[in-house]
């Protein structure tokens, strides 16, 4: 009768395991840091705790019928039952009011999650009040445009907390799914049209995880889709409005300052500028930006998404990018020594728009 | 044709194998076929399970391990669980109605080689530059966009074997309607040949738009058409929506013979009848109706908009209310009966539990915007796992020792048996449970590996833990298959001891004619009917007769067979200039085969009277 | 009854085509097949009707261009007639007479012919006229395909008819051929059906923009 | 088959009724065929001729056809007949996931 007991307590541990939550917090859909997210966990515990309960009656007739109605003696012959009206009625009618209790919120929260009305809603000088965020995602890497603000960056989304941020979604070569499993649920990036969700960050939990969360993509893309990482830099709205103004500062490529990162500049302007811009002004088209924008680069969390921030990283991913994403559209486009490399690297670590 | 079972050379019983259309035979081809493939897709999925076993794991590269994952999924689904499930429907089937065979023998044939060739074309991918690679919905934008031929393999082996399925469909729908023996009324129909019934309308209207998809598909990567190429005006969702118009009535044609096969076996180790047998197959349509209302449920997050959304949720959430109904009823079949736990009888008491969990999350996966979370997260590999598995390979594990004796006349060692059940089941939810709480903690489906300091080690070590428990449920499976063979112990008609149905009233294998006079039915559970008032066997509901047969043919495989090298000409059309050529040659070969078949009259022939009596005598004493 | 039995007019019976278990299954799993058919086409003319005048540049033609009237009248008249051609034959074939329905049979042939061979004139003319080929837009591609499938259903419904007509010839009427006739009229019937709602959704619909 | 035979025992009288029976049978069909064309016709003239708005021309030319796909089925498919109860079903059943499948298409695949 041990497996008996395990069954029984399995819906317990899962009912135990979800409120006590669990995962990592910049990660883990059981610790919203939003709205949307916290709306989404709100739904998870009502349909769990719904189903709990048809588990735990289940489980019991079960046990029952286990222990009762085991064979005795081979000649029994049990009355032959065709059936119970009412009791099939009970189980039929039962489950319909626990559907819709279950149907209500979730058709309610269904429409209030799509709402972007306020993205849609052009002030005076054709922009929109509310921030927007437009969301491009390529084999493996994302890029983040902000047409209020006329910026682009790539890979570190960077969002304002306690306040809806709206996204347009789309992908440029095949089919992606932008997720930001504490913040919010998935919205997939389709190639064929613009995809629009919003999503609140809120501050305090940012503060917990160091104002950073982990973002994926969802959707099986190519290789390397378990590698299509993004961060989420989650900023209270002065410092957002900072990394704004530096960010919009940089009209002309900052001249590197160290010898050698002027070297790696001039490397850098001669391999690498066709994909890469270092400007982050949203005017290029977009067929145009080929490889991720890398005017904050020095400021990224990580590099190529997935590493530690540093320059072993960085020299290892520029020297065999393969062996770290395979399947990326960089690896064969340009041919680099080591010491241009280094010079490379030298430079990018210095591309920063604040201390 | 003599019916003494004869030492034959291997020749001989391979060309028999080849050209049989006997339903019992063809039962056993789709037995091997599926289970090859069932071992070649639990081989992927040790693959995945060992990759993912640690973080940063390098056992397999990334584009390697997207290859295994499709075509574990694909090998799963259209190869191993829908050809094993059509191995028991044919074998137990026209037994169960009292038919002579199926409606249409010659076309079970072909079912079955279609079904195989298209099997065994998608798997030579693996030596001919590499399998597909966009997973086994292979949508529509990274379909294209993959390299090389494996989407090619995919799109043209899917459709050469499913044109087998949809034949197989009809034909299944055909013989329930129009072999029925008399008095086998529709109500008076055990369960599994209702959900065979239900299954198969399913088929026939589920997979015409899985054929439009793939030859959209083909026609897009190689005949030059621009259905899924945005920059031409084309659009990837309609390959979404036609795919799951296919695709999810594909989930309940396969749930619902496990369901029936469990409600046969849990009536039967019960002692009762099964409780509340008219709304079982009521809920059983209604499933398979609604099977086709619920299909964007799979495309919660493409961006059909809140209407659609809040539509598709609420219509989700209505399956559950037939299912609950299908739950209870198995459980007060068993309420009040006499349960002996043999081997299918374990399967189908644990098959309850495991099938409630996945049930629940499905539920929980209805809620749209709770969906957005879940959605190609591992709870949602989770939740299909233990449908899948909870329901369907369990039904297919109890199934293959409830049923061994009726094909091949000997039993499967129980004790075995029992191993092989406890072990899967521990290792089942091993594997599966905690996946849930990986998806929920933030890991995505279908990635090759996954970064430490995430928090999702534990649980991928434990449930890689457990693929190994189910891999060694496996392999004893296997061993004992066997022993039991090399033993070769035969038994009689009803190896059980309980058994309710037509099947068991009929010697072990039937004689390949099946009943001998049609047996007259007078309710539902005939032969347990006429085993309560002290008779042996069934009625006779006609005087012994001439029987008439069809006659085996090779057309069957050489249609097949036409269309497997038309497919390779299609692919290497534009590489090779030999590929058009060969296309012809394919097409030839097939249409050929057909005019044959058309022109040829063939009219089966009879089994007299005398030679039956003869029969009689021979094997009269065994049973 | 057996299916070889040599048959009179006495003996016929009056559902031929239903009279065998065989030809009773044959009957009941081709209406099936016509009830997939239904999906199949329905898949396609939802392709269709998503794809239409999805086009990448504004040059290309659009479908209130292309057709024209008169060709898709002509073309719709032939196969409706064709369809009551057939329903003589059938009619022939009940009442035992063997060469009537041969001599319709022949006629549902000949009309099948005439609108593949405007079927393949209008492709001619759209490829060469107006530079619409399978390949040039998505429009192209859900069009092509969805009346090139049709178009592939009358062909083989024609060689269909014509091997059944050629087979039996010698050999008359029986109890064993006769659901075969059946089944293929039913066949360009259902043939008819499907182009009754392409000429309605595809032509008259892309006429009126 | 004992049932499809007649059971009046006189096998010229049978096929006499029966030879009737078919000759109106045609009958019904040429009219069919008749209301077919005239259907045809409306729908070729309401779009050739008519000045209606697409509102108004595209749901009745689309009730034309299915009307005209109903005599089709009826009478030259013999659908009226007896014995077509599962033919009926499946080809229903087939039609309403075929339109499913076109409503689907024509409202959530916009863009």
């Amino acid at each position: 009768m041990k497996r008996l007991g395990k069954w029984g307590l399995l819906p317990l541990f899962a009912a135990i395991a979800l409120l006590s939550g669990c995962g990592e917090p910049f990660l883990s859909t059981l610790q919203p840091a939003g709205e949307v997210a916290q709306r989404q966990f709100d739904l998870m515990v009502l349909s769990t705790s719904i189903m709990v309960g048809v588990i735990v009656v289940v489980a019991i007739i079960f046990i029952i019928v286990m222990i009762r109605f085991r064979r005795k003696s081979e000649n029994e012959i049990p009355k032959q039952v065709e059936g119970s009206h009412t009791l099939e009625i009970i189980w039929t009618v039962i489950p319909i009011l626990l559907l819709l209790v279950l149907a209500v919120p979730t058709v309610s929260a269904t429409f209030q999650l799509a709402d972007v009305s306020p993205a849609e809603e052009k002030n005076d000088e054709g922009k929109t009040d509310a921030l927007v965020v437009n969301v491009r995602a390529n084999l493996y890497w994302w890029e983040f445009e902000y047409p209020n603000e006329e910026i682009l960056t790539s890979q570190d989304l960077v969002v304002p907390t306690d306040e809806k941020v709206y996204f347009n979604l789309i992908a440029s070569d095949v089919k992606h799914s932008f997720w930001i499993p504490a913040i919010g649920g998935k919205l997939d990036t389709n190639t064929d049209n613009v995809n629009k969700f919003w999503l609140e960050f809120d501050g305090e939990k940012a503060d917990e995880v160091g104002n950073i969360f982990y973002g994926k993509c969802a959707e099986l893309c190519g290789p390397s889709h378990a590698l299509m990482d993004f961060k989420v830099k989650a900023l209270p709205r002065a410092e957002f409005d900072q990394w704004v103004a530096s960010m919009q500062a940089v009209k002309e490529p900052v001249q590197a300052e160290t010898a050698e990162a002027q070297a790696g500049q001039e490397i850098f302007n001669n391999s690498c500028i066709g994909c890469h811009a270092v400007t982050p002004a949203n005017t290029t088209p977009e067929q145009a930006r080929m490889g991720p924008n890398l005017t904050d680069f020095g400021n990224r969390t990580l590099v190529a998404g997935i590493l530690e921030h540093n320059e072993g990283n960085i020299k290892t991913w520029l020297k065999d990018p393969e062996s770290i994403k395979p399947g990326n559209k960089m690896t064969g486009k340009y041919n680099l020594s080591d010491e241009e490399i280094d010079a490379v690297t030298e430079y990018l670590m210095g591309l920063k728009v604040q201390e | 044709m003599s019916t003494n079972a004869q030492k034959k050379g291997f020749g001989a019983v391979l060309w028999d194998y080849l050209t049989t259309v006997d339903h019992k035979k063809i039962a056993i081809l789709y037995l091997i076929a599926g289970g090859i493939f069932f071992i070649l897709g639990g081989l992927e999925a040790m693959i995945i399970r060992i990759q993912l076993a640690i973080p940063d794991n390098n056992f397999v590269s990334a584009g390697f391990y997207n290859e295994v994952l499709t075509m574990h999924g694909t090998t799963m689904i259209f190869l191993a669980a829908m050809p094993l499930l059509f191995a028991f429907m044919n074998a137990v089937v026209p037994l169960q109605i009292g038919a002579r065979d199926v409606a249409f023998p010659f076309l079970n044939s072909l079912g079955f080689w279609l079904f195989f060739f298209g099997g065994v074309f998608l798997n030579l991918s693996w030596f001919l530059g590499g399998a597909p690679d966009a997973g086994w919905t292979s949508y529509a934008s990274l379909s294209l966009a993959s390299e090389g031929h494996g989407i090619d393999f995919y799109s043209l082996g899917l459709q050469i074997s499913g044109f087998g399925t949809l034949i197989a469909g009809i034909n299944f729908l055909v013989t329930i309607i129009n072999m029925r023996a008399p008095g086998m009324t529709y109500m008076r129909m055990p369960l599994f040949t209702w959900t065979t019934f239900v299954a198969s309308a399913l088929i026939l209207f589920a997979f015409p738009a899985l054929t439009v998809g793939i030859f959209f598909l083909t026609f897009d990567r190689l005949f030059g058409s621009n259905f899924f190429d945005p920059t031409m005006g084309g659009n990837t969702v309609i390959w979404e929506h036609l795919f799951w118009i296919f695709g999810h009535p594909e989930v309940y044609i396969l749930i619902l013979p496990a369901f029936g096969i469990f409600s046969d076996i849990i009536s039967t180790f019960s002692r009762k009848r099964l409780f509340g047998y008219s709304s079982m197959v009521f809920a059983t349509v209604l499933i398979g109706f609604l099977g086709f209302m619920v299909w964007a449920h799979h495309m919660f997050t493409t961006g059909l908009g809140p209407i659609a959304n809040a539509i598709f949720a609420v219509a989700t959430m209505a399956i559950a209310v037939p299912t609950g109904i299908k739950i209870f009823n198995w459980l007060f079949t068993m309420w009040g009966g006499s349960i002996k736990f043999t081997t299918p009888m374990l399967y189908a008491v644990a098959f309850v539990p495991s099938f409630v969990m996945g049930g629940v999350t499905g539920v929980m996966l209805a809620a749209a915007p709770a969906d957005y979370q879940y959605h190609d997260s591992y709870f949602v590999v989770a939740h299909f796992h233990y449908v899948i598995i909870g329901g369907v390979v369990l039904s297919l594990l109890a199934a293959t020792h409830f049923y061994w004796p009726k094909m091949f006349g000997t039993m499967l060692n129980e004790f075995l048996g029992k191993i092989t059940f406890w072990l899967f089941l521990i290792g089942f939810h091993l594997t599966f449970f905690i996946q849930h709480f990986l998806g929920l903690m933030g890991m995505p489906r279908r990635i090759f590996t996954f970064l430490p300091n995430q928090g999702l080690e534990i649980g991928n070590l434990v449930s890689s833990i457990g693929a190994f428990f189910m891999a060694v449920a496996t392999i004893i499976l296997l061993i004992n298959i066997v022993i039991t063979s090399v033993k070769n112990v035969k038994v009689g008609n009803d190896p059980w001891g309980d058994g309710r149905t037509l099947e068991w009233a009929i010697a072990s294998p039937p004689p390949y004619y099946n009943f001998k006079q049609l047996p007259l039915v007078r309710g539902l559970d005939p032969y347990w009917i006429e085993k309560m008032e002290g008779k042996k066997e069934m009625t006779p509901a006609e005087p012994l007769g001439d029987i008439h047969m069809p006659n085996g043919s090779f057309i069957p495989f050489m249609i097949s067979l036409g269309l497997f090298i038309a497919a390779f000409g299609a692919m290497y059309r534009l590489d090779y200039g030999w590929g058009l050529p060969v296309l012809i040659i394919g097409l030839v070969i097939t249409f050929g085969s057909m005019f044959v078949r058309s022109i040829k009259d063939d009219h089966g022939y009879h089994i007299h009277k005398e030679e039956l009596m003869d029969d009689d005598d021979n094997k009269g004493v065994k049973a | 009854m057996h299916a070889e039995e040599k048959m009179t007019h006495e003996t016929w019976p009056a559902s031929p085509e239903k009279a065998t278990l065989e030809a009773k299954n044959k009957f009941l799993g081709f209406w099936f097949f016509l009830g997939g058919e239904t999906v199949l086409f329905a898949s396609l003319f939802a392709t269709y009707l998503a794809l239409k005048d999805k086009v990448p540049t504004a040059d290309h033609v659009l479908a209130k261009d292309l057709f024209e009237m008169p060709l898709v009248f002509l073309m719709t008249m032939i196969l409706l007639t064709s369809s009551l051609t057939s329903v003589y034959a059938m009619y022939h074939m009940k009442n035992f007479n063997f060469k009537k329905m041969q001599l319709w049979l022949g006629i549902t042939v000949l009309l099948g012919l005439s609108f593949l061979g405007l079927e393949i004139y209008e492709f001619n003319h759209y490829v060469h006229e107006f530079h619409h080929t399978f390949s040039s837009s998505a429009f192209g591609s859900a069009f092509y395909t969805l009346v090139g499938f049709h178009g592939a259903h009358v062909a083989f419904g024609l060689c269909w008819i014509v091997s059944l007509m050629i087979r039996n010839a010698k050999r008359g009427l029986s109890l064993y051929n006769a659901p075969k006739f059946y089944t293929a009229s039913l066949y360009w019937h259902y043939i008819d059906v499907v182009w009754v709602f392409i000429f309605t959704v595809v032509y008259l619909m892309g006429m009126v923009g | 088959m004992a049932n499809q035979q007649s059971t009046s025992g006189n096998p010229r009288v049978d096929l006499e009724y029966r030879r009737k029976k078919n000759v109106e049978e045609m009958r019904y069909q040429v009219i069919t065929f008749a209301l077919m064309i005239f259907l045809t016709l409306i729908a070729f003239a309401a779009v050739g001729f008519g000045d209606v708005s697409n509102w108004f021309t595209i749901p009745f030319i689309l009730l034309l056809a299915v009307v005209q796909v109903i005599f089709q089925l009826y009478y030259f498919m013999h659908m009226s007949h007896k014995g077509h109860e599962a033919p009926q079903l499946f080809l229903y059943s087939g039609a309403l996931v075929g339109f499913l499948t076109v409503l689907a298409f024509m409202t959530i695949i916009w863009w």
